[in-house]
């Protein structure tokens, strides 16, 4: 079909090292599989919300995607006066007829490493740095810790957050001294959710010789053999697909809940990092995704009751 | 060779539209003392600094020694062997004596050498002109007086031939300007040119060989000392006669107004600046505080208006107690009947960035009379502005005028209507004159008068002996923050000279 | 021992988070005391560390990196010297403006050379700073006590971050000793006493500002390719204010300011330390007033023990000789 | 700041010079514009166009003009009493607690004129507690005043991340903000003041609070130029000695000045809160407080300079998004860059091109008043 797709990203800004990175990636992924060109647009302030998804509506953009769950409020506006436009948003839901709402089960990736880490660290100790403490980076640290703490009742995990402007998800110096507190502190394994901050984690984890992880997109290759994997959150294929599926008239309104079940979340396993996964590694986190995903496994979800029981 | 140390040719500065300097020729000889008056703003300090480099004339011609040169900065003029003490000292005051001295002149990149030099021969000039300062001193913990010297030996280090001074005794006391002019007699008798500048013809009369008249921007007549007199410059000077004795009558002493008993005060460093000083003062006669600079005058009448908390001590001000060692608000100092001129009106007197209305009420913005509740009544601020400004001759007599247009000689005479205009009980002013051109002392010599025969209690202080014995009916001489001394007006300058300089002259009988 | 061992982490790591602080408040140092403040700090960081970043990354030198970023600062530094000293602007505007420029120019040219999002492609060997070793480090490394203090405090850190600690005493040197520092400090405080003393005022303020630029430049790099290993957009994350801040908070003098960035970067290494650890007595507290907490100790010590800092007297004012 | 420069006639003073450093200022970022191989005077276009062309548009200017005059007036007023408040952005944020805690208790009782009111005091209530501190340790303990303020601006992020994510954020919500307000939360827009000229706001957020920025511009006004607090406030701003010898207290003023600072910029929040997204949201300042610094000092700290420095920012935010929609190929970053730009050349370099103009009325005055002599000889 004739679409003429557009994509928003939130304020970090389509190169933040994180999801709205990987949205792009994903729009661009579209544009050289297809050949079709996409709009986008960066807002520079909230207000600009209504204002960027009621221009791109206006100029008959279609499909229209938003990363980020703060999108919410305007579209639910703005999608009632375009009825016939089909939009998408990505880590949030809400709730109109002619929204696909994306969200994810960070938590059930986050686990995957976080056995991972349980079982690569010598310490029994391991660690999370968090780009700033709100609800969306507990869901990741949440997982973590019950992956970790899967593999042995004594592993302990640290938690620690970088900042509370905007400057937390683009500081990795600080990230990078976050880390190394939590090596002297014991840690050997620190998996980082703090977009471009954690760009230092995984340098001071490197520098230091202990590992770090990944998140969103595969990162392995930033510090090849020095990152133990990557939690993938697949945004980038929820763009695709969104784009995609408008194109072949089969764009799915409603919520979708990707999990490991629907590949929308996992970990990354590539040639940075195949030595540091053991057989005995392999092993366990294969179980622990298959048991998650038979459900017999239940990964709790911080946003439930915004406590984590682990 | 030429008998002209400097001659200028047609010299010509304009600052936007204000023309300073017009056409100005001037000729100093070599080895003489030269001096230069004129009324303020008349553009002295501007042609001396198109000499020394520090402005670049618009036209015009400078001759050093025969030679036409041109001056395009401060560089170009000490090479040129000119040296300049400035009106408003150029000194770093958060530094010692000897770094200001060497500031410019230092003679390697690395200060050690250049500081054991410096000290050597800050000593050698030290005591070849006896002017004794303490290398290591602060700027800002020595009184004027003392900062001059520093000045004058920045000058001399640089070995300057031709010394331009600007209002050098505005801030000296008679003895520190003797003391200076022996200095420069020294220096002529070296060989060296002096250019002085001062409004006070006095000290034209006794140490220049010639002088010249500048007014508004021109260079109107050049005498031989010998030839004129006082009298000639001071009509020379204003375009007009002046009048430069002050007439008074005898004074009829009231009730006493203002009571300062056992007072002592210390400046922020915790020296003690007034040590336990008494005395009253009553309606109807003007005491004069005479002193050297520094001798604890302005910390007494700070602590007096309450600008400064004092140590220990009482002041009663028209029957009431004063707080002075607690808060003592200037505000309600003034309601008690309190005027007060005080000797910095640059920074504390004025508001030089407000228009001159603004100023003409600072200090008693709270007076119903000019507000409408918390507002401000601008009409009634501006007309009130307007009748000062007509009584006291301001010029220009624009009240909408920001305060910094105005010449020192009208911005002392804004802050004296604003003090006196209130008829205060008590009225105590610091150095009225200061700075300021013959014309408007005769002009706020003559108030100080009116007001005393009014019945006001003045008390005054100036470092201008002249002035003190001029003015007042009785004197008290500060030294070392304590009163040394009452005397009378009969007094000689000799006498209270010395008891100014800590020598306890005979006492008077009746003390 | 353990109690040891952590206090000798905390301060290992108090030394790597002040040392750009303390380039940075050096920088400061130099312009303000010379009369030119600086708000644009930050800004000028920010370029340098974008510039080391880059050219280290297409040059695999690490000092090619560094140059740059001097080279950049500078530039920087004579934009506002040509505001605020030349064109006599508001100083403070001046250096706003740089820093909005940077923050959008970094990003924007990043994104044009290397495609990254304004990132800079990571570093490595070469290209970026490696930790020095002191003589012997390994050989005491086991003495009690002394070892791990020589060991891992003082040893094992970057080029950069000695350099930082030797510019403190070589600042002091500068500005006490020298006919320069005389000078600069002379006209912050009275540009007229230095201008009647024949010392052009402007070029001596130019050359406090370039002082300024270099060490921001220094500043920056040690961001990018020491403690980071490339450039990040926004990296300075507000350290040019906090470096502003401690310049004031050391009253305009080099000692006072590392001491009082030393303070400033143990506060932050404290705070990120006892995250997520209870407090004795308190316990558990929430990590955002962990987060405040060097703050809130700065204004405490502020208002408890410094006292009244008093700028540069002729700082921020223009110099006018003809109005 | 004084002028050092012979004095203009005011329409050339307030009006071409501020003009002629608009142009080139945009001249310098239109080289960048062509440096990423664009058309600067396509983007010339459509900033002026994207910030004035429509009533929508307009009224996007004039939202964000309305937060920067707040901010604005806010580093105005501490100006005028010599001090440097850096901390309108922290003082801004915590004004948000008192609109939100307004919004969120009556809301749904009470209709937003009613609210208002209310959600004024809360704003500047707040504003002013958060610049209290930072005063008051200024007047009683010297402790630098831009310090103080910097730390307060990083003490109130953490304060409202605590707040917004702990104790404000509906249970559940991914978002950390508040929950929507209802009506009683939503302030009124300004379509009728558009549409008196014939304007159409569309969904631009233009609303009512601007009226009340343009009378806190006039309230400021007042305060500083015909209240005596006004005039104390001056006197010390000019020279401290001179406000101890008029008896003002310095300590009374630096708090009050601080709090009424803090107050304007606290009431920056209700454009943002009730009149665009009704929540509070993290970090819904967005730097307006830095904004605000240099709209005051372009705006020369006078109410009528600040206002129009106010609406270029606007401009500049509204009209670079427009570019940003409109040309692919500048990102929002450009317009960062020419921002900075403008604050460099109308704000920084505002005196280039003094003497030269200067110059050329000196001639031109010159020139007339000699072609009037030789008419009359
Ligand atoms: N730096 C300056 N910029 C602009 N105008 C100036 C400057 N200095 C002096 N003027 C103007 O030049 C005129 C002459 O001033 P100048 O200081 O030379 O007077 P003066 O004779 O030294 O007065 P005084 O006796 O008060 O010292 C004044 O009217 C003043 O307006
Ligand atoms: N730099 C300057 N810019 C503008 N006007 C000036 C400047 N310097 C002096 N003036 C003006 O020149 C005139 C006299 O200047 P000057 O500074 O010599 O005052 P003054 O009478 O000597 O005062 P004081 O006794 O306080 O030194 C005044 O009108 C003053 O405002
Ligand atoms: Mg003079
Ligand atoms: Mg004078």
């Amino acid at each position: 079909a004739d679409v003429k797709p557009a994509i928003i990203y939130d304020l970090g800004g389509k190169f933040d090292k994180s999801f709205n990175e990987a949205a792009f990636n994903g729009a661009e992924k579209f544009k050289t599989e297809t050949g079709i060109e996409y709009r986008e647009f960066e807002i520079a302030n909230d207000a600009q919300r209504e204002q960027a998804l009621r221009r791109f509506a206006g100029d008959g953009n279609n499909p229209i995607v938003m990363a980020g769950f703060s999108w919410a409020a305007a579209l639910e506006k703005v999608s009632v006066e375009y009825p016939d436009i089909k939009f998408a948003i990505i880590d949030m839901v809400v709730d109109k007829p002619n929204v696909k709402s994306v969200v994810f089960k960070e938590q059930e990736g986050s686990y995957l490493v976080g056995v991972l880490a349980g079982m690569a660290s010598k310490s029994k100790t391991v660690s999370f740095v968090g780009g700033m403490d709100i609800p969306l980076i507990h869901k990741f640290a949440c997982g973590y810790v019950g992956g970790a703490k899967s593999t042995g009742a004594d592993v302990k995990v640290l938690e620690a957050y970088t900042g509370t402007t905007p400057d937390a998800w683009n500081d990795p110096v600080k990230g990078g001294e976050i880390a190394k507190s939590q090596f002297d502190q014991g840690s050997d394994v620190v998996y980082h959710a703090a977009g471009g901050t954690g760009v230092g984690v995984l340098q001071a984890a490197a520098d230091a010789g202990k590992l770090g992880i990944g998140v969103d997109s595969n990162q392995n290759g930033m510090q090849p053999g020095k990152v133990l994997t990557s939690m993938l959150k697949r945004v980038d294929v929820a763009v695709y697909e969104s784009f995609m599926s408008a194109k072949d008239d089969k764009f799915a309104f409603g919520i979708s809940n990707l999990g490991l079940k629907e590949d929308g979340v996992g970990y990354a396993v590539d040639d940075n990092n195949k030595a540091l996964i053991t057989p005995e590694m392999q092993a366990a986190v294969d179980k622990a995704k298959a048991d998650i995903i038979a459900g017999t496994v239940q990964v709790h979800d911080y946003m439930s009751d915004e406590a984590c029981p682990y | 060779m030429s008998d002209l140390a400097i001659e200028l040719r047609g010299i010509d500065k304009s600052f936007g539209l204000v023309h300073a300097n017009k056409d100005i020729n001037l000729k100093v000889r070599k080895g003489t003392i030269h001096g230069i008056i004129g009324e303020n703003g008349a553009g002295k300090s501007t042609l001396m600094s198109i000499l020394y480099g520090f402005y670049q004339a618009d036209r015009g011609e400078i001759v050093v020694d025969g030679k036409t040169v041109t001056i395009k900065d401060p560089n170009a003029a000490i090479a040129s062997g000119i040296g300049m003490v400035h009106q408003h000292f150029m000194l770093v005051e958060n530094f010692t004596v000897l770094e200001n001295i060497m500031l410019g002149a230092e003679d390697s990149q690395v200060l050690n050498t250049s500081i054991s030099k410096a000290r050597v021969e800050l000593k050698r000039l030290e005591k070849e002109y006896a002017l004794e300062v303490n290398p290591d001193a602060l700027i800002e913990e020595l009184p004027v007086g003392l900062q001059q010297r520093v000045e004058i030996l920045k000058a001399l280090y640089r070995k300057a031939d031709i010394l331009i001074l600007d209002e050098p005794t505005g801030v000296l006391t008679p003895p520190e300007a003797d003391h200076l002019f022996r200095i420069l007699g020294q220096l002529k008798d070296q060989g060296k040119t002096i250019i002085l500048i001062t409004h006070k013809l006095r000290e034209i009369m006794a140490i220049t060989d010639e002088v010249s008249v500048m007014r508004r921007g021109e260079m109107v007549a050049t005498r031989n000392t010998k030839e004129t007199s006082v009298e000639e410059l001071a009509e020379l000077m204003v375009g007009r006669r002046v009048l430069l004795r002050v007439e008074k009558g005898e004074a009829n002493p009231g009730a006493i107004k203002l009571s300062v008993k056992n007072l002592t005060v210390r400046d922020s460093r915790g020296v003690t600046m007034v040590d336990n000083v008494s005395f009253d003062l009553r309606s109807g006669e003007i005491v004069g505080i005479a002193g050297v600079a520094g001798n604890g005058q302005s910390e007494l009448l700070e602590a007096i208006s309450g600008i400064r908390r004092a140590i220990s001590g009482s002041v009663v001000l028209n029957g009431s107690d004063v707080d002075v060692t607690g808060y003592a608000d200037p505000g309600e100092l003034r309601a008690l009947g309190l005027g007060h001129v005080p000797e910095d009106r640059h920074h504390v007197g004025l508001v030089l960035k407000f228009e001159e209305s603004e100023n003409a009420i600072l200090g008693y913005h709270r007076d119903k009379r000019y507000l409408n509740g918390p507002f401000l009544n601008v009409d009634a601020i501006r007309a009130d502005a307007e009748e000062k400004i007509e009584k006291y001759d301001i010029r220009p007599p624009n009240a909408r005028l920001k305060t910094a247009n105005f010449s020192g000689g009208n911005q002392q005479k804004i802050v004296l209507a604003r003090e006196m205009e209130r008829g205060p009980d008590v009225l105590i002013i610091g150095q009225p004159t200061r700075g300021v051109d013959v014309g408007a002392i005769e002009f706020i010599h003559r108030r100080i008068i009116e007001m005393r025969d009014r019945g006001m209690a003045v008390l005054l202080v100036s470092v201008e002996l002249d002035e003190i014995r001029a003015l007042s009916d009785r004197i008290l001489v500060m030294f070392a923050g304590r009163v040394v001394g009452e005397r009378s007006t009969d007094a000689t300058e000799g006498e209270l000279g010395l008891l100014m300089a800590g020598v306890e002259g005979p006492k008077e009988a009746a003390e | 021992m353990d109690f040891f061992h952590t206090i000798i982490a905390l301060l290992e790591s108090t030394i790597r988070v002040s040392v750009p602080l303390i380039f940075a408040a050096l920088a400061g140092l130099f312009t303000e005391r010379a009369g030119v403040f600086d708000i644009g700090l930050e800004g000028k960081m920010l370029g340098a560390a974008f510039a080391a970043g880059a050219v280290a990354a297409v040059t695999g030198s690490v000092f090619a990196g560094l140059l740059a970023a001097i080279l950049i600062s500078v530039l920087l530094s004579l934009v506002h010297g040509y505001a605020s000293i030349t064109q006599r602007g508001s100083q403070i505007v001046s250096g706003v403006a740089i820093n909005f420029v940077v923050a959008g120019s970094t990003v924007i040219l990043g994104e044009a050379w290397f495609r990254q999002g304004g990132r800079t492609p990571a570093l490595s060997g070469d290209a970026r700073f490696q930790t020095w070793n002191l003589p012997f480090a390994d050989a005491v490394k086991d003495v009690p006590i002394f070892g791990p203090i020589y060991s891992n405090l003082l040893s094992g850190h970057f080029l950069l971050t000695y350099l930082a600690f030797a510019l403190v005493p070589i600042s002091w040197w500068i500005l006490y000793r020298t006919r320069f520092g005389l000078r600069l400090r002379a006209v912050g405080e009275n540009p007229g006493a230095v201008d009647t003393a024949g010392i052009s005022v402007i070029w001596l303020r130019y050359r406090a500002v370039i002082c300024c630029g270099i060490l921001c430049g220094f500043a920056g790099a040690y961001l990018s390719l020491a403690m980071s290993a490339g450039f990040v957009k926004g990296m300075t994350a507000g350290k040019g204010y906090i470096a502003l801040a401690a310049l004031i908070f050391a009253k305009w003098r080099p000692l006072n300011i590392m001491l009082a960035c030393l303070i400033f970067g143990f506060l932050d290494a404290l705070a990120i330390r006892l995250q997520g650890n209870p407090l004795p007595l308190i316990g558990q507290v929430p990590v955002q007033l962990m987060q405040a907490l060097p703050y809130i100790l700065t204004v405490i010590l502020l208002a408890g023990f410094i006292g009244k800092a008093i700028p540069p007297k002729a700082g921020g004012i223009p110099y006018v000789k003809e109005r | 700041m004084s002028n050092p420069y012979a004095k203009l006639p005011n329409w050339a003073e307030y009006g071409l010079i501020p003009l002629v450093n608009l142009v080139v200022a945009f001249l310098v970022a239109g080289l960048v514009v062509l440096l990423v191989g664009e058309n600067p005077l396509k983007a010339a276009y459509h900033m002026v166009n994207g910030a004035f062309g429509r009533g929508e548009y307009i009224g996007f200017t004039l939202y964000y003009a309305t937060t920067f005059i707040f901010t604005g007036l806010s580093v105005a007023v501490a100006f005028h009493a010599g001090l440097f408040n850096i901390g309108s952005e922290g003082q801004a944020y915590i004004g948000g607690i008192g609109v939100a805690l307004a919004c969120l208790w009556l809301d749904r009782t009470m209709p937003w004129f009613l609210v208002f009111p209310l959600a004024i005091i809360g704003s500047a209530a707040f504003g002013a507690l958060w610049a209290f501190l930072p005063g008051w340790l200024q007047a009683k303990r010297g402790s630098h005043i831009v310090i103080t303020t910097i730390m307060f601006n990083f003490i109130a992020s953490s304060l409202m991340v605590y707040l917004l994510t702990r104790v404000l954020k509906p249970l559940g919500s991914m978002a950390p903000q508040t929950r929507t307000f209802e009506a009683g939360g939503q302030l009124p827009k300004l379509d009728w003041l558009l549409s008196i000229f014939g304007l159409d706001i569309g969904n631009a957020p233009f609303n009512i609070s601007f009226l009340l920025a343009l009378l806190a511009a006039f309230g400021v006004w007042v305060l500083i130029w015909r209240t005596r607090f006004g005039y104390e406030m001056r006197t010390m701003g000019h020279s401290p000695s001179a406000a101890r010898y008029a008896g003002i207290s310095e300590t009374r003023i630096t708090i009050i000045v601080m709090m009424i600072s803090g107050g304007l910029a606290g009431m920056m929040a209700l454009n943002p809160i009730m009149g665009e997204q009704f929540r509070m949201q993290l970090d819904f300042v967005q730097g307006a407080g830095f904004v605000g610094i240099a709209v005051a000092l372009m705006g020369r700290s006078h109410p009528a300079g600040i206002i129009p420095a106010a609406i270029l920012f606007g401009m500049l935010y509204q009209g670079g998004a427009e570019i940003a929609f409109e040309m692919p190929a500048i990102s929002r970053d450009m317009i960062v860059i020419i921002q900075g730009l403008v604050i460099l050349f109308a704000g920084a370099l505002e005196n280039m091109f003094r003497p030269a103009i200067g110059r050329a009325f000196a001639s031109f005055g010159q020139r007339s008043a000699a072609a009037a002599q030789t008419k009359g000889a």
